[in-house]
């Protein structure tokens, strides 16, 4: 993991950007996630070729050609997979993985489920805009019951993927939300989920504006924000709306409560802790719909932490343990293998 | 009938070679009896030929025919090529055994029955008719049947072990052993060896089953009723160092084999499925070769897992068959694209979907050169016997490696499991592999300013044999970005002109075309340079073939023999060759998919043989198909 | 589904298995199972040719061959969306599903959350032996870390699935689970998963007598059942041990507390609530390892319901209402399209 | 260097045909503007063919040569099959677009570009050398060119509207719209009304449109610059009732007419993808003709779902492109195994893997073909043109239904995309489409007791084309089980027997191989029944052969054309009129496919025109590749 490395004269920001053009629509909200990719590399300046991207197929899966790192673009949903072999055999490198909301939760998903069960160490940056975009804006497994696309012109009928839900599910080791209208806080989140080691999945709301214009708009424009979305921070109690309103458990369902009215207290408030399991499975359920009066708001941030060993390290223990119980590996005692007969 | 008696003198006779067949159920060790003893004769310095032959179901209902499992081993003193078309000796444990594999004895053969294994409810579960014994009825007058006991035999050689019924009766199969080895004149010592140490850790069974082990054999010695013996000779085969081998084992082998003298880890992504599991099993138990192996969720992800180590820098292999090879095409065409080393098995099995999951079959050829979107070529490489496996599956690496290139590996059930004895080679004697690694570079001076004079690293620049260098993410100074979408000629970058797309699409045939320059000469496996007929085979379809050859020119026919190992693209003797002869003649387990091939590339009207059955070809069926075309 | 059918003059049980001899090993736990799928059906006495099995691969899923029913044993993995587009064209039919660990958890993975997501209307049995039957003991997405099978001589490295909390994250409206050694309640937990309208995921363990013989032994076999084992009900609090003992929730961590030993009362202890999202998260996380002391016990029953929509009902609703706007297909109006003009 | 004047009279030119292209920014309404001209002219009465050519981007920066998006057209009094080898005019909003098209300008040809897309930021963009505006200095001087300030002149045109800058230039395609449609003589009436209906619910963009559309068109009219407007008269088409179609519409009105004619509901289970996306949105808007949509997960969900639709008695169809199709094979030999009706089409694109999404090819015959483990022979279908999509998805339906069997359908982004009018037939004067339904029955008696004499229901009993019965879940009495595991015949239990397997898998070949017993007898589509050249052509080629076919045959030469529909099984009498030309060519935008097949099949030495491009053949590569046949 980068973490570990001894920080290099840190190199420019520049460094990292490739010479090919950047392709996405103007006003994209991809362009704002490569830019802060880019300065949280600058952060560790870890040399160009000890880092990886490693994509699927999507608009957001451009995104390797667009730094001077190695990079794969693979094919559609696939490329937890290939991470997860390039990294078997990578123990040292900086590996990160960018797809999006069709790429990893519709044909990718089993992959997904596997690569977090695993907890490959890697950084996954799930590019969620909510739409198919290269193809031209069908529904994705994100887009919200009713969604009108090109291929539900009467309104989605499926119910959504709750992403982070799904994620937890599968026992991912590391979760956390953030959105590309807010580089100071996704600067934050990118920098959190490289220094975990496994899998971490970081949820990114991004904005199609071509397709799926405004689709978070409640959550990252000034007006809305405050009100529909709580930024969480371990230790810290769940606050929002400017520190006047905040979420309590009441047994086991959060609700939410005006502090500043006096409906509860600071100490009575839900405090974060990264590392509660049971909570975090609760955390990413407040998924209400933000349409609907009462809604919870929207959280963002880490929500778990778990350090349970990775693939690799296990991977690479047995094949030292062989070799300790056997010896490095002898061909031609292989060759002959157990029983063997001379003839002449 | 049979009661134990003080030894008689009994005589001896030779035979050139014995075909055998065990059959029992799945429960009844039948595989581990055969194995065991065609070891013996192995290790004795018998050729050998073996056809393991499983039902489908992992323990179907006892005393069914859908429970039959067998084990058919050919031994001889002379070259042995099949696992024999019809069988000497046929040893059955109940009677459905005897009812689904009479029809493979010869006229006159012998049965050795297990006179337990046919009470009225075992005849009725394998459907005799009105539960009509055939040892007691004079159904079996045409063969030399020996009844025995087997199971009581046994018991009564455990008496005195505290075994409960149910295991005291796990160890007929030992008894069966030992009396073969009396039968056929081997001593047990190797046998023993193998017992004590399989069941070090369990004194019990291990006592157990060496008392049974001897009390077969002395069942032999003494018994009134066998009063031959028979001793088949050493073969003369070529001096060296032998060992058994099945086809499975072989790819293994040959698979780290070829990554050891590559210099290369090997990962192996590969989901299990039969029968190509055996491959994922045996790499398991490897892992101080460097080997990681990764059991991925799919098919698909296997062959993912694969590339992306391939891309780490090591030796990607995935394997399956037919059904998760389909599963495989897409990330085959990005391999492709790619142009990264990537082997690729298929041990094929009965088509098509699901199909016969357990049996043999040839039918994924077309799907091997031609299952993929777009203009996508990939060598295709396929072994023709157990031994061949470690050859080809050598081969796929180095070709994979040094050209940078997926390759695909077709073997199939029969082989896989089939058994034959190896004259291994040495690793020092193992053609070396050369990694076309891109040589890292410094992209700073001294003080880390970069350097002015740098050109950019061209990722898609090629050799003199169309070959890329191979830049691993950790190289330094040879960052690049790769994909499945159409490149720009050297720069790699993404590319949507027209021209460069014709150009790239051609520079990727080319390399490929170019590795039959890597060839030897096609070489003949028997018969005239030119003549009659030339039968062309490929894969497991070699010992039938072979054989029938050697008996047609025996019997005088102009009838030659070539075996394709490189199915794509050919060997450039080939087209000559097929031109030398009035008729070829293509054997093939599928409906004619190499002879597509042939007619296409060479306009030439080969014949078919074609056997769609599950099962491998008897030589007596190639020689027949052969004969019809002399006769033309 | 098939509780609304009127039920005709039941027939007897004999009727719903077929002339097909059942092929797996002796002992296999899969017997059992068939054996009370059998008696449910003849509970409704649902005409034969209006129920259908559609399975994977696997031993398990060779289950449709033994019923008199229609059937469809398909490919590996992919059961689930053979069963959605047959549902979706009928829906009155009685839908099983019939998969394994490997069929639904591995290759299967992901179209089983889209099920599960979309909410089609069948029932889903996963028979988990927590092992690769069929193919001969290789270990499985829900063989524990460390287990020696075939592949992994060495032990698996790979955490497995906790298949109820992956359905949970992919938000199932039936969850429940049950095992092959308690017939009286896997007929109860057959009965209950057939009267949910949507996709009712229940998970049998069943034990592989051949490649992984005993997995559950903890849970199934008399002397240790009670004390490891906990059977929830709607309503009731959560007892064990012959309710000597019982789970209570101290804040949002479940904990065994010993009620004969006083260390609380009944009253304290978790009622189970089926219809609460938060709780079932939790409750489908009590998945310790019996093997470690102090573990809590392991859930059997009704985990979750919920009634949100079926798949099928929206997309048929869907088609009505194109119908009632646009009246039915007119094939010569879509022929001539917009803009028609005539020559000659 | 225009302003507006006071009308002065002007000369009108007849053309017989004219080609087209519109080319500006993928943000500058471009294929708005074409299809929409295309519409008029299509409605007086030309024969039209249409190029739509996308960039890869949805938006890929504003400007850039990426960036540029094309609309070519062409009409005419004439038969029309192509849209034409090079262009007459060329209209162009940017540098880049100038850039990036005028190799595609015949010489003399009009270059109507618009000023203001030519500013020293476009012109870097562009790639213009040192920034030479080519609208200025003497590099256009083979050409006629009019440099227009279309922004300008659409600002000003509204001027008086409260639209924001950026609202009133995205009108600028409307200008352009409104003056060629003055200077090819067309009336605006038809437009006008469509935009009407476009923005109904929006009357001030509505306004705006139609005063730039009028602006245009008064611009021809008073301009100093256009002294001459040109006419191209009404095609001399047959009479009938046409409207315009796409490949794609084609494709999803074919399907639902064979589901309505069949009387069955259409399950449209499908994943999105280029260029194959466009059915899945056609369909989804006609769910009032029972159609079902599903947008499954992944391409093998898509499948699949179409396989339990047909399974529960519906006509299940899934499409993909070439990447989604690979991923379909395993699926593809159950749906084989099963015997069910299922369509599956591939839109062909630029491969392989990823390779060029929004590009043309036909390299995906081998994978359609052979792209399946085991014996599964499917047929294969390919239309020849956006009408022809039509007329081959109801034949694909009609032989799946009526045969029980996977067909697949072989379309690419070439017709998908491009339009032709269309003589629509009525629904009465389509084929009938028959389901082999198996017939219900009573299995109890009015008591409800089991009936003695009923024999057990046989799904794989086949009638004489060999089809088995179509028993849909819910029909009593006739409860059966069906896998990918071989089956017994006329049973459909499991069966390992190999006789069983050598039989199934000769009638499952057999049952697709009579499916050829239906076709029409082959046809030419021009020249003699016997000569020097056969071209033989498939697909999209079909427009651009016929075109060249044509010239040959003015020209004088032996040249016929044979286009193939029926790709697996072969028509019959095609190895016949192979034979009686001296040369056959194929022309393939491929390296080869159909070529190898006819080899294989015929053993004839056919002769390939390859293009791998991503790019259509122009008429005239086809025409001078038939010329070096003639000329060898
Ligand atoms: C096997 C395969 N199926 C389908 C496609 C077409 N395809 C490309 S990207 C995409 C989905 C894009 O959506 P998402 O993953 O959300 O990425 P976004 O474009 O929204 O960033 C699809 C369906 C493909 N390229 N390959
Ligand atoms: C595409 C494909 N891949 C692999 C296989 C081989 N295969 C058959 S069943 C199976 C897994 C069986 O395990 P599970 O689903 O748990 O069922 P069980 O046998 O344990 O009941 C596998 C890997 C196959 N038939 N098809
Ligand atoms: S289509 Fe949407 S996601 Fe894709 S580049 Fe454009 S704005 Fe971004
Ligand atoms: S292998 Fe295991 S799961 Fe399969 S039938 Fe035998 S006992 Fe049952
Ligand atoms: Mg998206
Ligand atoms: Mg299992």
């Amino acid at each position: 993991m980068s973490t570990l490395q001894p920080a290099a004269p840190a190199p420019k920001k520049i460094d990292y950007s490739s010479d090919q053009q950047v392709r996405w629509c103007p006003g994209c909200g991809d362009y704002s996630i490569l830019k802060q990719v880019e300065s949280v590399l600058a952060v560790h300046g870890r040399p160009k070729e000890e880092i990886v991207f490693i994509s699927g197929i999507g608009c957001s899966s451009r995104f390797p050609y667009y730094l001077d790192t190695y990079g794969m673009h693979s094919i559609h949903g696939r490329a937890p997979a290939i991470a997860s072999g390039m990294r078997s055999v990578q123990p040292n490198l900086s590996v990160w993985m960018i797809t999006g909301d069709g790429d990893s939760l519709s044909i990718g998903g089993n992959h997904l489920i596997h690569l977090l069960r695993r907890n490959v160490d890697l950084n996954v940056l799930l590019f969620n805009n909510e739409i198919y975009g290269l193809t031209k804006g069908q529904y994705s497994p994100t887009s919200p019951e009713g969604a009108v696309t090109r291929s539900t012109p009467m309104g989605s009928t499926d119910h959504p993927f709750n992403p982070l839900a799904l994620c937890k599910g599968a026992d991912a080791t590391f979760i956390a939300r953030s959105m590309d209208r807010d580089p100071k806080h996704l600067r934050e989140m990118l920098l959190r989920a490289d220094a975990h080691r496994g899998t971490s999945m970081l949820e990114i709301y991004q904005n199609c504006n071509v397709f799926n214009d405004g689709a978070f708009e409640v959550f990252t424009e000034k007006a809305s924000k405050a009100e529909h979305t709580v930024f969480v921070e371990n230790g810290k109690p769940l606050l929002f709306a400017n520190g006047t309103k905040g979420i309590k458990l009441d047994g086991m369902t959060p609700v939410a409560v005006d502090i500043a009215a006096g409906e509860a207290s600071v100490e009575d408030l839900w405090v974060h802790d990264e590392r509660d399991s049971f909570k975090a499975s609760i955390l990413v359920r407040l998924f209400d719909d933000p349409r609907q009066k009462g809604a919870l708001p929207r959280p963002f941030g880490v929500f778990y932490v778990n350090d349970r060993h990775t693939h690799e390290t296990k991977m690479n223990a047995q094949v030292a343990l062989a070799k300790q119980k056997k010896g490095p590996g002898d061909l031609d005692a292989l060759l002959r293998g157990e029983n063997v007969w001379t003839i002449g | 009938m049979d009661t134990i008696q003080t030894p008689r003198p009994k005589t001896t006779e030779i035979r050139e070679n014995v075909v055998i067949l065990f059959a029992g159920d799945s429960g009844d060790g039948i595989q581990l009896t055969g194995s065991q003893f065609t070891e013996s004769n192995a290790l004795f310095g018998n050729d050998v030929s073996t056809f393991p032959n499983y039902p489908a179901e992992i323990r179907a209902p006892q005393g069914t025919l859908a429970g039959v499992s067998g084990y058919q081993l050919h031994f001889g003193s002379v070259d042995v090529f099949t696992p024999g078309d019809v069988c000497d000796v046929l040893v059955v444990m109940n009677a459905a055994a005897l009812k689904a594999n009479l029809n493979k004895l010869k006229h006159g053969g012998t049965i050795i029955a297990n006179s337990d294994g046919f009470d009225t409810k075992n005849l009725r579960l394998a459907g005799y008719p009105d539960i009509e014994n055939p040892l007691t009825d004079q159904s079996l007058d045409n063969y030399v049947l020996h009844s025995v006991d087997i199971t009581k035999l046994t018991r009564l050689s455990l008496e005195d072990t505290s075994l409960g019924m149910k295991e005291k009766d796990r160890s007929k199969n030992m008894f069966v052993l030992g009396f073969i080895n009396w039968m056929y004149s081997r001593s047990l010592e190797r046998t023993k060896l193998f017992i004590e140490n399989k069941f070090k850790t369990k004194p019990e069974l291990l006592d157990a089953n060496l008392k049974a082990l001897q009390a077969g054999y002395n069942y032999g010695d003494t018994s009134e009723t066998f009063t031959t013996r028979y001793e088949v000779k050493p073969a003369p085969m070529p001096k060296g160092n032998y060992r058994n081998i099945t086809g499975n084992q072989g790819i293994a082998i040959g698979l780290i084999a070829g990554a050891q003298k590559a210099g290369l880890e090997l990962f192996y992504g590969s989901y299990p499925i039969t029968p190509a599991s055996d491959i994922l099993h045996e790499l398991s138990r490897n892992k101080h070769f460097d080997v990681k192996t990764f059991q991925a969720e799919d098919e698909i992800a296997a062959i993912c897992s694969a590339i992306g180590a391939s891309y780490g820098g090591a030796l990607g292999v995935t394997a399956s068959s037919g059904p998760g090879i389909a599963l495989k095409g897409e990330a085959l065409g990005l391999a492709f694209m790619l142009e990264l080393p990537l082997v690729v098995v298929n041990v094929q099995r009965g088509g098509p979907s699901t199909g016969l999951p357990t049996k043999t079959e040839q039918a994924d050829l077309w799907q091997a050169i031609h299952g993929r979107n777009g203009e996508a070529p990939i060598p295709v490489l396929a072994a023709s016997s157990p031994t061949d496996c470690f050859e080809m599956a050598f081969e796929a690496v180095k070709l994979a490696v040094e050209h940078m290139t997926p390759v695909i590996l077709l073997s199939d059930g029969y082989i896989a499991n089939g058994a034959e004895p190896w004259r291994f080679p040495e690793a020092k004697d193992l053609r070396p592999i050369k990694p076309p690694f891109a040589t890292p570079r410094e992209t700073t001076d001294a003080e880390g300013n970069p350097l002015a004079d740098l050109e950019t690293f061209l990722p898609y620049d090629r050799d003199e044999n169309g070959v890329r260098p191979w830049a691993v993410p950790g190289m330094k100074g040879l960052q690049h970005r790769i994909g499945g979408i159409e490149k720009e000629d050297k720069t790699g970058n993404i590319s949507y002109d027209p021209q460069n797309h014709q150009l790239m699409t051609r520079l990727r045939a080319e390399k490929v075309e170019r590795i039959a320059d890597t060839y030897r000469p096609i070489r003949l496996d028997s018969g005239p340079e030119s003549g009659d007929v030339l039968i062309v085979g490929w894969g497991s379809t070699y010992g039938a073939i072979r054989t029938a050859t050697q008996v047609l020119q025996k019997e005088g026919h102009s009838v030659a023999h070539v075996q394709l190992r490189h199915m794509f693209p050919f060997n450039k003797g080939l087209g000559g060759l097929l031109k030398r002869y009035k008729h070829v003649l293509i054997p093939e387990m599928n409906s004619g998919q190499l002879r597509q091939l042939l007619r296409a590339e060479y306009l030439v009207d080969a014949h078919g043989l074609n056997k769609v059955q599950g099962m491998p070809f008897t030589s007596d069926e190639i020689r027949v198909g052969a004969l019809n075309l002399l006769n033309k």
